[in-house]
This record gives structure tokens, C-alpha cells and sequence, in this order.
């Protein structure tokens, strides 16, 4: 088992390095080596999956081992492997879904230029996520955490010639590092306090009581701010749907498998840090991503735009089923999402791929040109919607009741389960209104429809297979068994809280019926509300559109989010730097040629805070640092003399220096 | 009495009083009649050719580098020999190797050829001569010749 | 008897005239006699010391500075040898190909 | 001790000096061979350098087994300590040698004399890791001093070398003399040379302080020069300049690693206590030497990477560079804990893969090009991928980051900062921010090599690279990497190396 852990990261490793500094010699461009190491790590990753799943009990460790690392002093850092019944099936859906884009990005992405680089960046982003599953430690999570985000802003800045892919993927980079301080200030106070690293070291020292009360909770909130950058939560979700300039398949990978569901996962590894509060700020952001991510789905035009703001809503989902203690629904949830996500990223693709555009206005009629990506785009639509009896209904349906039971627990937050219910009615129009505007009625641009063709077979194939895992029947019986909540009556201390979500389980059952219905209910409606207004057209969306227009605009500006964070984090940081960019040349300046000169350098001055840009600050502090440089090097006169003399002078001033 | 100091104080004022009143007696007694010939450098007889800052033959250089190398390794021979006695045998063989080690470093020099004169000779570059000093030198053999 | 801290002002006052010399010297030669003024100051430290502590390592010390000293004009000199061959200089100022 | 003790400890030292026999013994040879080889460009001479090394190397991990001891009448000593440094200094020679049989720049000379040198500047080295008294400390200084002197002049034909060569004797013997005026006074004050002998007369007299500063100031000038610290490092950019390029590869390692050890000897064993339990050294009270370093260091850091920004020759802003890493290595100096020593150890083997990689990068290029300017590297990347590659490799790990060597070994001396307590936070964070520096000039050259079109009239074929070259990269390039992921083992060989005599 260890050999297979060990091989399902290094394939991925060894393929991408292999594929970067040769692949352009390989035959074909080298794209089955990374292909070929995926599908093996698959492989791989299936007799762990079998060991999990064949004793799935709680708390069951497949594989544990870990090497020294680093040794300082008496600090030792350890680095290694572990895996449990979370791990397995991680590694089921990242391996799984990769080794799927793989195979369909030969056929999508065949002719494009950097062919080659494209499935290295592919491979590697697929190894930091395998290691980001695999490690076991939070150090080893932080560091795959960060190589995701590289292999992220490769990826979506793929297409670099585009100024919008490259803004695209500097936003998305950036928005996570943003999240990613926190989780380091999370990791440093773990560190400090406790003096280890590695998880199962970290719970067991948490559960004696080594960080407890406020801190912990603080602990876990700035833990959790990782995963609000990387699972796009609020208030940080809005790099995710510019993250579509990226090619399709990668959004696909993204956002079903590896990007997005590495916070989730996180949360998910280190569910037993997190005090009762902690949880309870998880559940009321994941509340305002869901709802907020799904009223702004309803109105894109953009095929690529709603799926991403489904997955940002969906995201929030899981973040509520852990944060009101459904451990078991959240990463149900996570799982059953990346299959049918995959699924209906890889079918739009396939639609953009036969009409050349993303605009659904564009659209329309192509069920009969393209049979098979509808029928498949169908069952994953239906799974998003929550349907019975397609995957997305039981995890969705899960995440429900827990939210309801928590409601019930604790009335104040009943709120939570309403807005899920709502935003899961909202789910279902927005992507029938999808399915409506994409695959039936009239073709919308004609020439377009005709160009349209069925997608060749390697884009075909994972859509099927896809299809076929988002039938939730297949599910049945064995997940809630193997994602079973941890133990937490071993982490005494911590568990009180989080205990306590479960505790009376006289209302879960009683929570669950109630769920399973009303979700039926507002699913169906949903659908039923698409389909009268995008189908049969018996009430104009239009028309609609313009009386709700203060509505409709807040939506299509997505609540103004990016002119907000324009107006107030980025305008600031451009004042900021203009503020120490003219402190820096004035000062500098000043002292440097004396009061003579400030006369002139002011007109440079003024000169100089016009041209900062976004990069005034750093180009500021370049040109501080450029005129000391210039200085300095002139003291290296070349006569040897001199040289003396200073140092003469300089072993004087540190003479000086110690008198006092 | 006189300190340590004093004496030498003492020395030091007459040798000065001595040199000074030597000077101011010749300077009283003697007769002036200054002439070129008498003002020029006197060369054991030979007319005075160029400048005395000329450079000289690069051998001078190197043999007198060689040699001080060389010689200032006595420094470490006469301790030696001083108490050569009580040192003993190691103390012997020690300085024969050390020896033995300086004698591979002149055999480096010889061999390599930098103990030869008979090599080309090096040909002092002309500018050098080129000096006021060798101006007025043939213009005082011009007058003494005249 | 003299005391020892005549010869310390003594040789004080030589290490600063050397330094002084390396400093304002312009002719290499006299640079590397100005050195050779600090560092036979150092050996008359060495030697009082030396002879004031009543031990005699200082005064082994002093025979290898000298040794180290002459093997240091040795190629100081050579250098200037070499230099003054290509370019009859020996102006330290005009060293100054290397710089900044 | 009676005479005969004295005599008999030194025959029976002989024994535990074989490594310094062994290489006196080639040298000799080698001036021999030289003489016997008549024909100039003979290989000979770096094959039996290379060999003679070999030996050396066999007798030097035989040290091992002998066991820590000080010979000769406590002149030297042989413990882990000056061991790890001559295993650093011969693998350093042994790589030079390499570089050298590659170097262009050497060809046109005889190289009989250049090998012989290289070996006693090694035997020079040696003697600094392992001296125990002023007396070895000067002359094993001054060795190493006189030798590269004669070595940075090498290419005689080339003004820019003897010029080079001539600065770096004047400044090497007046601060030889300066650092002597100090060892005077510290003689005067203390009546002993032997350094464990200074370090308790120091310890348990009170000595005059003000006396004792200038003196440890003036000291500081012989080692700082070694080193090339602020302020005794303006030989260094000029020297490195222009000397041949191999020779400024191994003066930017050898005779650094070897002030090192030297200033950790002299500091730790002359002047603070030894507290066993803590595994600490304490500064003698009457001086704070440790903030005359920790300024020493910030300076060097500071004047090193801001210099090197302004420099448009790359041999100049690696010497530059180099400069700025001898500051990050005295951090470890500072903390006068065994952590510390430790992380400049390890920052010093971590320093010569990194360092010499990029010298070789250059040497490689310049035999290529003819040339040593940024402006002249714009778009090597094409031309010639591998060393452009191990380029970036080498100015990765010289600026810090991950998962280079240089990370690991800036890592361990920024914790054994921290871990010194509040009193050096200040220069931790003059460090960091010094590396935030460095990465913008190290940037320049791979920006330039990987970034920027190729010149105008320049062919933009690609160059040949001989696979000689290629597995040299390699010997250096792999290790920067491997010990950047997995430094276990080099790290356990640090740890060991810090006991030194006799305070273990």
C-alpha cells in the first residue's frame, strides 16, 4: 500500500518533469506520458480504495508512514504519507477525474501550440493535488496548498496572449494568497503552540488540551481562511468564474476535482480543530456563497459563467453541511459534485467546441447535432438540481437535513436551512434555464448550428463514464460509511462543541424526512419555473428583467464585488504606493544631493507619481534601492588607496560604535 | 646622573653641534668660483650619460627577489643553530628537509632559467632617456668640449 | 632601565607612519617600504612584550612576520615588476582599469 | 614541559599531520614533475594533482578514525571541526582543478606552475582550519594570502589581472600588518599566543577593555579581509574581476570558508566561555564582540546586495553576491551557539555547490561568447538550455528560495537567529529583507538569459556545449537541488563537525 501511495505521487511528478524539458521530442508531443501516468495512478489508487472500503470503519488508517525530514535542534519536522478513508476516496476522485480531462484534452486541445507544456502544467497541478490528499502534516499541506496555486495560475493563464487570461490568472493567484495568510498564521500558531506538525500529532496534543478555547477558535477560522480563497467562498469567489478564460478541461479540473475542493478537503482533514464557533462561521459563509453564487448564475449569458457560479454556490453547500456538523453530507457532497461538475464542464466544452462560442445566446437546438453530450449534459444537470435519483439529490439532500437539524438545534440559525432550500430551488432554474437555452428550441445563430458536430471520441468517452458515476445509485449503501464522521469523542476537549450538533439525534430523523421532501419540492419547482419561461415562453424573461431592473443589475454585476474590491483594496493600495513613492524620492533625493536639487527633482516628482501604477509602490522602492546602489558602487573607486582609507574609516566607526 | 635617555640625548646633541659647526666653518673658509663642469655629476671620470632614474636590466630584479627570498631563511637556520646541541636528532632532520625543500625551490629557479645572464638582452625603451637632465648633461659636455 | 612603554610609543608611532605612507604614497615601491614600516613596528611590539612578559613566542613570532613579510614584497615586487614592463608606471592612481 | 616532551610530542604528532604531508609531499613532486615536463601544455600536471588530491582525501577521512587531538605543541588542531573544512577545501580544489582543464582563459599559459600553486594554496587552508595559535593563524594566513596573490596575476598578459593582482597584495599586506598590531597588543595583554591560553588569561583576568577592542578590531581586519567583509572587502569585486575565472570560483570559497573557520576558532575558543549545558558560548564580558559582528555582518549584507545591483558584469555581481553571502554566513557567527556554528557550516558547503555552479555557468559562457556582460547573456537560453537552466538552479539557491539548497541552509541560519532571542530580531530582518534584494539582481541575469530577445547581429544558433561541461553542471547542479529536498545527511555531518578542541 505504501509503494502504491509513493507511486501515485511520483508518476504524475516524474511524467511532468519528463514532459516539460522533452515533451516537445516525444512522439506526439509527449501527451500519453502524462496521460499514461495519471491513468496509472488510478490504478494505484484503486486497491487503496478496495482496503478502505473494505473496512470501513471510522478512524481506519490504510496507510501511515512518515521519514525525518528536517532536524534542528531538538525540533524534528517529519514528512510522509496518510492515508485514511477520506484520502482513499480523494484520491479516487482526483486521479479519476484527471486521468478523464487527460484523455478528453487530447482531443480538445490537439493543434494548439504549447500542446506539450499544456500537459505538463496538467500533470503537475494533478501531482500537488495528489500530494495535497496524501501529505500528513500541515506543513506538507501548506506547501502542495501553495504548488496547487501554481499549477492554478499556469494553467488559467494558459493562454497568456489574452490580456484577459492573463489578468485571470494573476486574480486568481493573488485572491488565494490572500486566503493563504491566514492558513500560514493558522499553521504558525498550531506550530508555536503546540510544536508539531503533522496531523495526527496535532488532534492528539489539541484533544489533551494543548490549544483550546478562543485561540483554537481563531485557530480555525484563519485555517479556514485558506479555503475561503481556494474553495471560492465568499468574500474571495471572485477570481473563480474569471478563471474560465483558462481552457475548458482545465476548468473542468479546477473546479470538480482539484482547486476548488482542496479547501473543502482541508476542512474535511482537520474537521476535529474546529471549535463549535469555528463551525458556525464556516456554515454562515458557505450560506452566503451558496445563495449569493446562485441568484448571480441566473442571469449569465456565458455557458462557462453559470457552471461557475454553480460551483461557487455549490461549495458554499459543503461548506455548510461541515460547518453544521454534517461531515459525512459536506464531503459526500465534494465527491458526488466533482463527477457530475467534471461532467457538465466537459459537456460544455463539448458545446463550445462544436460552436466556436460561450454565449448561450448563440445557441439553442443542438440536442439533435449533439446527442450524446446532451444526454450526458442532462444527468448532470439533473444531479446538480438535486433529482432523484442522480447523485446530486443524496448528497444535496444530506447537506439539507443536517442544516435543518442544526436549524432545529438552534433556532437562531434556522435561516441557514431557508436559504439552502431557496438557493436549491434557484439551482434547478438556473440550469434547466441553461439546458433550455443551450440544447432545445430554435438554433439561435444559424451558421453557427450548422458548423455544430458531435465532439470526437475521446471527448465522448469521459462524458459517458461521468454520466454513469452521477447516477446516484451507485452511491448507495457504503459512502456514509466510508466518509463517517470522525471520532470525536478521542478529541474530548474539542469535541464538546461539535458533538453537540449531533447530539440529539430525536430530531434528525424527523430533519431528514423534512429535508428529502422540500428538496423534492423546490427542485421540481425550479424546473417547472425554467421550463414555463425558457421552454414553453409563457412569461417573458425579459419583460421580467426590466421591472426587476435594480434587481437584475446587481446580479449581472455580480453584487458589484470586483468594483468594490476596485474602489476600496485596490484604489487604497494605489494611493498607498503613490504616498511612499513620493516619500522615497523626496527623501532619498533630498539627502542624497542636498537641498540644491529639490527644486528640480520636485518636477520629477510630479512627473514620477503620474506614472506609478498598480506597480508604484514596487517600482518605488526599485528606484530607492537603484539610487543607493549607484551610490554605493561609486565608492568602489578602483584606487587602492582609498579603499585603505575606508577601511580605516569604517574599523574607526565601529571603534566608536562600541563606546557606547 | 644621567638617565639612560639623558646619554643618548647627550650623544644626540653634540653629534648635531658637531655636523652643524663642521658645515658653518667650511661654509666661512671656503672660496665660491662655481663652473659647469665642476656643477656636473662626477662619474669616476667618464662624461655623465642620461638620466640616473633609468631602468635597469630586469635580471637585477629578479636575482635580487630570488635572493631575498632566500635569505631571509637564515632567520629560521641561526635559532636553530643556537641550540642545535639540545635539539637533538629530529631537530636535525626536520631542518634538512627544510632545507631540502629550499633547495627544490632554487632548483625550480635555475632550472627554469632565471639565474642566466646570457638571455636577450632587454631593450630599455627610448622615452626614457628622454629627460631634461640628459639635455643639460650633453649641453655641459658641449661646453666643457668648447 | 627603559620602560616598556617608551618602546610602545615608539612603535605606535611607526605603525601610523607606515599607515600614513600607504595612504598618501603615490609610488608603489614606497607604498610597500611603508608596509614594511608597519609591520617591523609590529615586530618591536612583539619584542617588548616579549621581553616584558619573560616568555619568547613573540619573539618566534617576529622572525616569521619577517619571513612572511619578505615572501609578501617578494611578489608585491614582482608585481610591480610586471606592471612597470608593460607600462613604465609606478603611479598607484593610474591602477585603476578596475572599478565600480 | 622538558625538551624532550616537547620533541616527543611532535613526532608523535606526525602521524595526525599526514593529510598536510601528503599534500607538502606533492607539492614537491609537482615542482619536480614540473621541471621534468618539458612540453608546457602537458596534462600531466592536473593528473597528478588530481590524483595526489585523491590521496589527500583518503588520509583525511582516516582522520577520522585518529580522533581529535592537538598537535604539535598545541600549534594545530585536528578535530571534526578542521576535518569537515578540508574535506570543503579539497573538494573545492579537486572541483577547481576541473574547471581549470576546462577554462579557455588558462590555455594559453603553462599550467605546470598554476596546478602547484592551486596544491599549496589547499596546504594553506588546511593549516587555517586546523590553527590553534596566532603563530599558525598568521603564517597559514599569509600563505594562502601570498599564493592567490600569484594566482589572480596569473594571465600576466591581461593588465586587468596584474592590476588586480597588485591591489589585492597591497591590501592583503597591510591588513596582514593591521590584523598583526592587534595579535601584538592581544600578546601584550595576555603574555601567550596559544588561543586557549588567551581565552583563559581572558577569562579570568580583567583586562584593560578599551586595549582589547582595538585590538579584537584590528584582528577583525586580518579575518575580515579574508572573508571579504564589510568594510575589508574592496579588494574583492577588483580581484574577482580580474582574475582567470576558476581562480575567482575558488577565492570566492576556499580562502572564505577558511576565514570561517578561523574566526569561529578564534572568537569561540579566545574570546567567550564554553557553558556545556547549553550548548552556548558566552562573550567575555568586557567585550561585546558579538554586536561588532552581527554590525559587521549586516553591513556586509547590506553593501553586498545593493552594490551588486548596480553591476552590469556578471563576474562582478557574483563577486558582489559573494560578499553579501559571507554576511548571511556570519550570522552564525553572531548567536555564539552551537546551532549557529552548525547552520554556517552547513551554509558553507550549500554556498560552495551554489557559488561554484554559477562561477562555471560564466566560465562556460565566456569561453563561448568572450564575453562576462548581462547584455551579452540576453537569450542563452535558447542558444544553450542546460547551462542556462543550471543557471537558474544556482541563482535560485543563491537567492533562498525553495526547494533549493539555498533555502535550507538561509532556513537554518535565520532559526538559529531567531532562536538566539530578541536581541538579533533586528538582524534577522535586515537578512530577509537583504534576500528580498538579492532576488531582483539574480532575476536580472535570468531575465536576461531567459526573457530577452537575442542581441541584434548576434547568430542565434545554438552554442555546443561538450558533455564535459554538461556532467560538470550536473556534479554541481544535482546536489543543489537534492540537499534542497533531502539535507538530512549533510545536515548530520554539520552537527558533527562542530566540536573543535578542547572545549568538547
Amino acid at each position: 500500500m505504501i509503494t502504491n501511495a509513493i507511486l501515485i505521487l511520483l508518476l504524475p511528478l516524474f511524467a511532468f518533469v519528463v514532459q516539460i524539458f522533452i515533451g516537445k521530442r516525444l512522439p506526439r508531443q509527449g501527451d500519453w506520458l502524462p496521460t499514461g501516468a495519471i491513468i496509472c495512478s488510478f490504478l494505484l489508487a484503486l486497491p487503496i480504495f478496495f482496503d478502505a472500503l473494505s473496512n470501513y470503519e471510522a478512524g481506519h488508517v490504510v496507510v501511515q508512514q512518515s521519514w525525518e525530514w528536517l532536524r534542528f535542534g531538538n525540533l524534528e519536522i517529519t514528512f510522509g504519507i496518510y492515508v485514511d478513508n477520506l484520502t482513499s476516496i480523494m484520491l479516487i476522485v482526483v486521479t479519476l477525474i484527471s486521468s478523464l480531462v487527460h484523455i478528453y484534452s487530447i482531443g480538445y486541445m490537439q493543434g494548439d501550440e504549447r500542446y506539450s507544456r499544456y500537459f505538463a502544467y496538467l500533470c503537475l497541478f494533478s501531482f500537488a493535488m495528489l500530494g495535497l490528499v496524501l501529505v500528513d502534516n500541515f506543513f506538507g499541506i501548506y506547501c502542495f496548498w501553495e504548488l496547487v496555486g501554481l499549477g492554478s495560475y499556469l494553467l488559467i493563464g494558459f493562454w497568456f496572449e489574452k490580456k484577459s487570461a492573463s489578468d485571470a490568472s494573476k486574480k486568481a493567484f493573488i485572491t488565494n494568497r490572500v486566503g493563504d495568510v491566514g492558513m500560514f498564521a493558522g499553521i504558525m500558531i498550531i506550530f508555536s503552540t503546540l510544536g508539531v506538525f503533522g496531523f495526527t500529532d496535532v488532534f492528539t496534543k489539541i484533544a489533551d488540551g494543548g490549544l483550546s478555547g478562543t485561540m483554537l477558535t481563531v485557530t480555525g477560522i484563519l485555517i479556514f481562511f485558506g479555503a475561503i480563497g481556494k474553495s471560492a467562498q465568499f468574500p474571495l469567489h471572485v477570481w473563480l468564474p474569471d478563471a474560465m478564460e483558462g481552457p475548458t478541461p482545465v476548468s473542468a479540473l479546477i473546479h470538480a476535482a482539484t482547486m476548488v475542493a482542496a479547501g473543502v478537503y482541508m476542512v474535511g482533514r482537520t474537521f476535529v480543530i474546529y471549535t463549535e464557533d469555528a463551525l458556525l462561521f464556516i456554515a454562515i459563509i458557505g450560506t452566503i456563497t451558496a445563495f449569493m453564487a446562485a441568484t448571480i448564475a441566473i442571469v449569465q449569458k456565458d455557458i462557462k459563467r453559470v457552471l461557475a457560479y454553480s460551483t461557487i454556490s455549490q461549495l458554499g453547500y459543503m461548506m455548510v453541511g461541515l460547518g453544521t456538523g454534517g461531515y459525512t453530507a459536506g464531503l459526500f457532497h465534494l465527491t458526488t459534485h466533482a463527477f457530475f461538475k467534471a461532467l457538465l464542464f466537459l459537456g460544455s466544452g463539448s458545446v463550445i467546441h462544436a460552436v466556436h462560442s460561450q454565449d448561450m445566446d448563440d445557441m439553442g437546438g443542438l440536442r439533435k447535432k449533439m446527442p450524446i453530450t446532451f444526454w450526458t449534459f442532462l444527468i448532470g444537470t439533473l444531479a446538480l438540481s438535486g433529482v432523484p435519483p442522480f447523485s446530486g439529490f443524496w448528497s444535496k439532500d444530506a447537506i439539507l437535513a443536517s442544516a435543518l437539524e442544526f436549524g432545529m438545534n438552534h433556532s437562531a440559525y434556522m435561516w441557514i436551512f431557508v436559504a439552502m432550500l431557496l438557493s436549491a430551488g434557484i439551482t434547478a432554474f438556473y440550469m434547466f434555464r441553461l439546458i433550455f437555452m443551450t440544447f432545445t428550441g430554435q438554433a439561435k445563430d444559424q451558421k453557427k448550428f450548422d458548423h455544430a458536430h458531435e465532439s470526437p471520441f475521446t471527448m465522448t468517452l469521459p462524458l459517458v463514464v461521468l454520466a454513469v458515476l452521477s447516477v446516484g445509485t451507485i452511491w448507495w449503501g457504503w459512502i456514509e460509511h466510508l466518509l463517517a464522521k470522525p471520532e470525536l469523542a478521542t478529541y474530548a476537549t474539542v469535541a464538546v462543541g461539535a458533538v453537540e450538533h449531533s447530539a440529539e439525534h430525536g430530531n434528525a430523523h424527523l430533519a431528514h424526512t423534512i429535508a428529502l421532501f422540500s428538496s423534492i419540492a423546490v427542485a421540481g419547482s425550479g424546473i417547472l419555473l425554467a421550463a414555463v419561461v425558457y421552454h414553453w415562453k409563457k412569461i417573458s424573461a425579459e419583460a421580467w428583467g426590466s421591472k426587476l431592473k435594480p434587481v437584475y443589475n446587481l446580479l449581472w454585476n455580480k453584487y458589484y464585488f470586483d468594483e468594490m474590491y476596485e474602489a476600496t483594496v485596490i484604489r487604497a493600495t494605489l494611493w498607498k504606493s503613490r504616498i511612499f513613492a513620493a516619500f522615497d524620492v523626496k527623501i532619498i533625493d533630498g539627502f542624497v544631493n542636498g537641498i540644491a536639487t529639490v527644486t528640480s527633482k520636485f518636477a520629477s516628482l510630479q512627473g514620477a507619481i503620474d506614472r506609478v501604477g498598480v506597480d508604484g509602490m514596487v517600482n518605488g522602492v526599485a528606484r530607492v534601492v537603484g539610487v543607493f546602489s549607484n551610490r554605493l558602487r561609486t565608492i568602489q573607486t578602483g584606487k587602492i588607496q582609498t579603499y585603505i582609507l575606508m577601511a580605516l574609516f569604517a574599523v574607526l566607526i565601529l571603534f566608536v560604535l562600541q563606546q557606547f | 646622573m644621567l638617565s639612560n635617555f639623558g646619554s643618548i640625548l647627550f650623544f644626540l646633541i653634540f653629534g648635531a653641534v658637531f655636523v652643524c659647526v663642521n658645515i658653518l666653518l667650511s661654509r666661512l673658509l671656503q672660496t665660491r668660483n662655481p663652473y659647469p663642469v665642476k656643477l656636473s655629476v662626477y662619474e669616476c671620470g667618464e662624461l655623465p650619460e642620461g638620466n640616473s632614474w633609468i631602468q635597469f636590466n630586469i635580471r637585477f630584479y629578479v636575482i635580487a627577489l630570488i635572493f631575498l627570498i632566500f635569505e631571509v631563511e637564515i632567520v629560521f637556520l641561526f635559532p636553530w643553530a643556537v641550540v642545535f646541541k639540545d635539539l637533538g636528532m629530529f631537530a636535525f632532520v626536520e631542518m634538512l628537509i627544510f632545507v631540502g625543500i629550499l633547495l627544490v625551490g632554487l632548483a625550480y629557479v635555475w632550472a627554469k632559467g632565471d639565474l642566466e645572464w646570457d638571455k636577450p638582452e632587454q631593450v630599455p625603451s627610448p622615452e626614457l632617456y628622454r629627460t631634461d637632465n640628459v639635455n643639460s648633461a650633453v649641453k655641459i659636455t658641449e661646453s666643457v668640449a668648447s | 632601565m627603559i620602560p616598556a612603554s617608551y618602546y610602545l610609543y615608539l612603535s605606535a608611532i611607526l605603525f601610523v607612519l607606515g599607515i600614513i605612507g600607504v595612504l598618501v604614497r603615490r609610488n608603489l615601491i614606497l607604498i610597500l617600504i611603508s608596509i614594511e614600516l608597519m609591520l617591523n613596528a609590529v615586530n618591536l611590539t612583539f619584542v617588548t612584550f616579549s621581553n616584558y612578559w619573560g616568555v619568547y613566542d613573540g619573539q618566534v613570532f617576529v622572525l616569521f612576520i619577517m619571513v612572511a613579510a619578505s615572501a609578501q614584497v617578494g611578489v608585491g615586487l614582482a608585481l610591480v615588476k610586471t606592471i612597470f614592463k608593460k607600462k613604465a608606471i609606478v603611479d598607484v592612481d593610474k591602477f585603476n582599469l578596475l572599478g565600480q | 614541559m622538558a625538551l624532550s616532551d616537547i620533541i616527543r610530542d611532535n613526532i608523535n604528532s606526525l602521524n595526525y599531520f599526514l593529510p598536510e604531508l601528503l599534500l607538502t609531499g606533492l607539492v614537491l613532486l609537482m615542482i619536480i614533475a614540473d621541471l621534468l615536463l618539458k612540453k608546457e601544455r602537458s596534462p600531466w600536471m592536473s593528473i597528478i594533482a588530481l590524483i595526489g588530491s585523491g590521496v589527500v582525501l583518503f588520509a583525511i577521512i582516516n582522520q577520522y578514525e585518529l580522533g581529535s587531538r592537538s598537535i604539535f605543541n598545541n600549534m594545530l588542531a585536528v578535530d571534526e571541526f578542521s576535518i569537515f573544512f578540508k574535506l570543503l577545501f579539497l573538494a573545492t580544489t579537486i572541483l577547481v582543478i576541473f574547471l581549470s582543464i576546462a577554462s579557455v582563459e588558462l590555455s594559453g599559459r603553462s599550467v605546470g606552475e598554476y596546478f602547484t600553486l592551486l596544491m599549496i594554496l589547499t596546504l594553506g587552508l588546511f593549516l587555517m582550519a586546523s590553527a590553534t595559535h596566532m603563530i599558525t593563524i598568521f603564517i597559514a594566513i599569509e600563505l594562502v594570502s601570498i599564493i592567490s596573490f600569484a594566482l589572480v596575476t596569473y594571465l600576466k598578459t591581461r593588465r586587468r589581472s596584474s592590476e588586480a593582482g597588485l591591489k589585492y597584495a597591497i591590501y592583503g599586506a597591510f591588513s596582514s600588518g593591521l590584523m598583526l598590531y592587534g595579535i601584538s597588543i592581544l600578546y601584550g595583554l595576555t603574555g601567550t599566543l596559544n588561543i586557549y591560553e588567551i581565552g583563559e588569561v581572558l577569562a579570568g583576568r580583567d583586562t584593560n577593555s578599551l586595549a582589547l577592542l582595538i585590538s579584537v578590531l584590528l584582528i577583525m581586519a586580518g579575518f575580515g579581509y579574508k572573508i571579504a567583509s564589510v568594510p575589508f572587502h574592496f579588494w574583492s569585486p577588483d580581484v574577482y574581476e580580474g582574475a582567470p575565472t576558476p581562480i575567482t570560483a575558488f577565492l570566492s570559497i576556499g580562502p572564505k570558508a577558511a576565514g570561517f573557520a578561523v574566526i569561529i576558532r578564534f572568537f569561540n575558543v579566545a574570546l567567550s566561555n564554553y557553558d556545556g549545558v547549553a550548548e552556548q558560548w558566552l562573550a567575555l564580558s568586557n567585550i561585546n564582540w558579538p554586536q561588532i559582528i552581527a554590525v559587521i555582518a549586516a553591513a556586509t549584507m547590506t553593501l553586498g546586495n545593493l552594490v551588486a545591483i548596480a553591476q552590469d558584469n556578471v563576474k562582478r555581481l557574483l563577486a558582489y553576491s559573494s560578499i553579501a553571502h559571507a554576511g548571511y554566513a556570519l550570522l552564525g557567527v553572531v548567536v555564539l551557539s552551537s546551532q549557529g556554528v552548525y547552520a554556517t557550516l552547513f551554509y558553507l558547503v550549500v554556498y560552495y555547490f551554489m557559488n561554484l555552479g554559477a562561477f562555471f555557468v560564466v566560465i562556460i559562457f565566456q569561453d563561448i561568447i568572450g564575453s562576462e556582460k548581462i547584455d551579452d547573456f540576453k537569450g542563452l537560453a535558447s542558444r544553450a538550455p542546460i547551462p542556462a537552466i543550471a543557471m537558474g538552479v544556482f541563482l535560485f539557491s543563491l537567492t533562498g528560495l525553495p526547494p533549493t539548497a539555498g533555502f535550507i541552509g538561509k532556513f537554518y541560519l535565520f532559526a538559529a537567529l531567531i532562536k538566539a532571542g530578541p536581541e538579533f530580531y533586528w538582524l534577522a530582518i535586515v537578512g530577509l529583507l537583504n534576500s528580498v534584494v538579492a532576488l531582483y539582481y539574480y532575476a536580472r541575469i535570468l531575465k536576461a538569459m531567459f526573457f530577452d530577445k537575442i542581441s541584434e547581429g548576434v547568430s542565434p544558433e545554438p552554442l555546443k556545449i561538450s558533455p564535459y561541461y554538461v556532467t560538470l553542471l550536473a556534479v554541481l547542479g544535482i546536489p543543489t537541488i537534492l540537499v534542497g529536498l533531502y539535507w538530512a545527511p549533510l545536515a548530520n555531518l554539520a552537527s558533527h563537525s562542530v566540536h573543535f578542541l578542547p572545549t568538547f
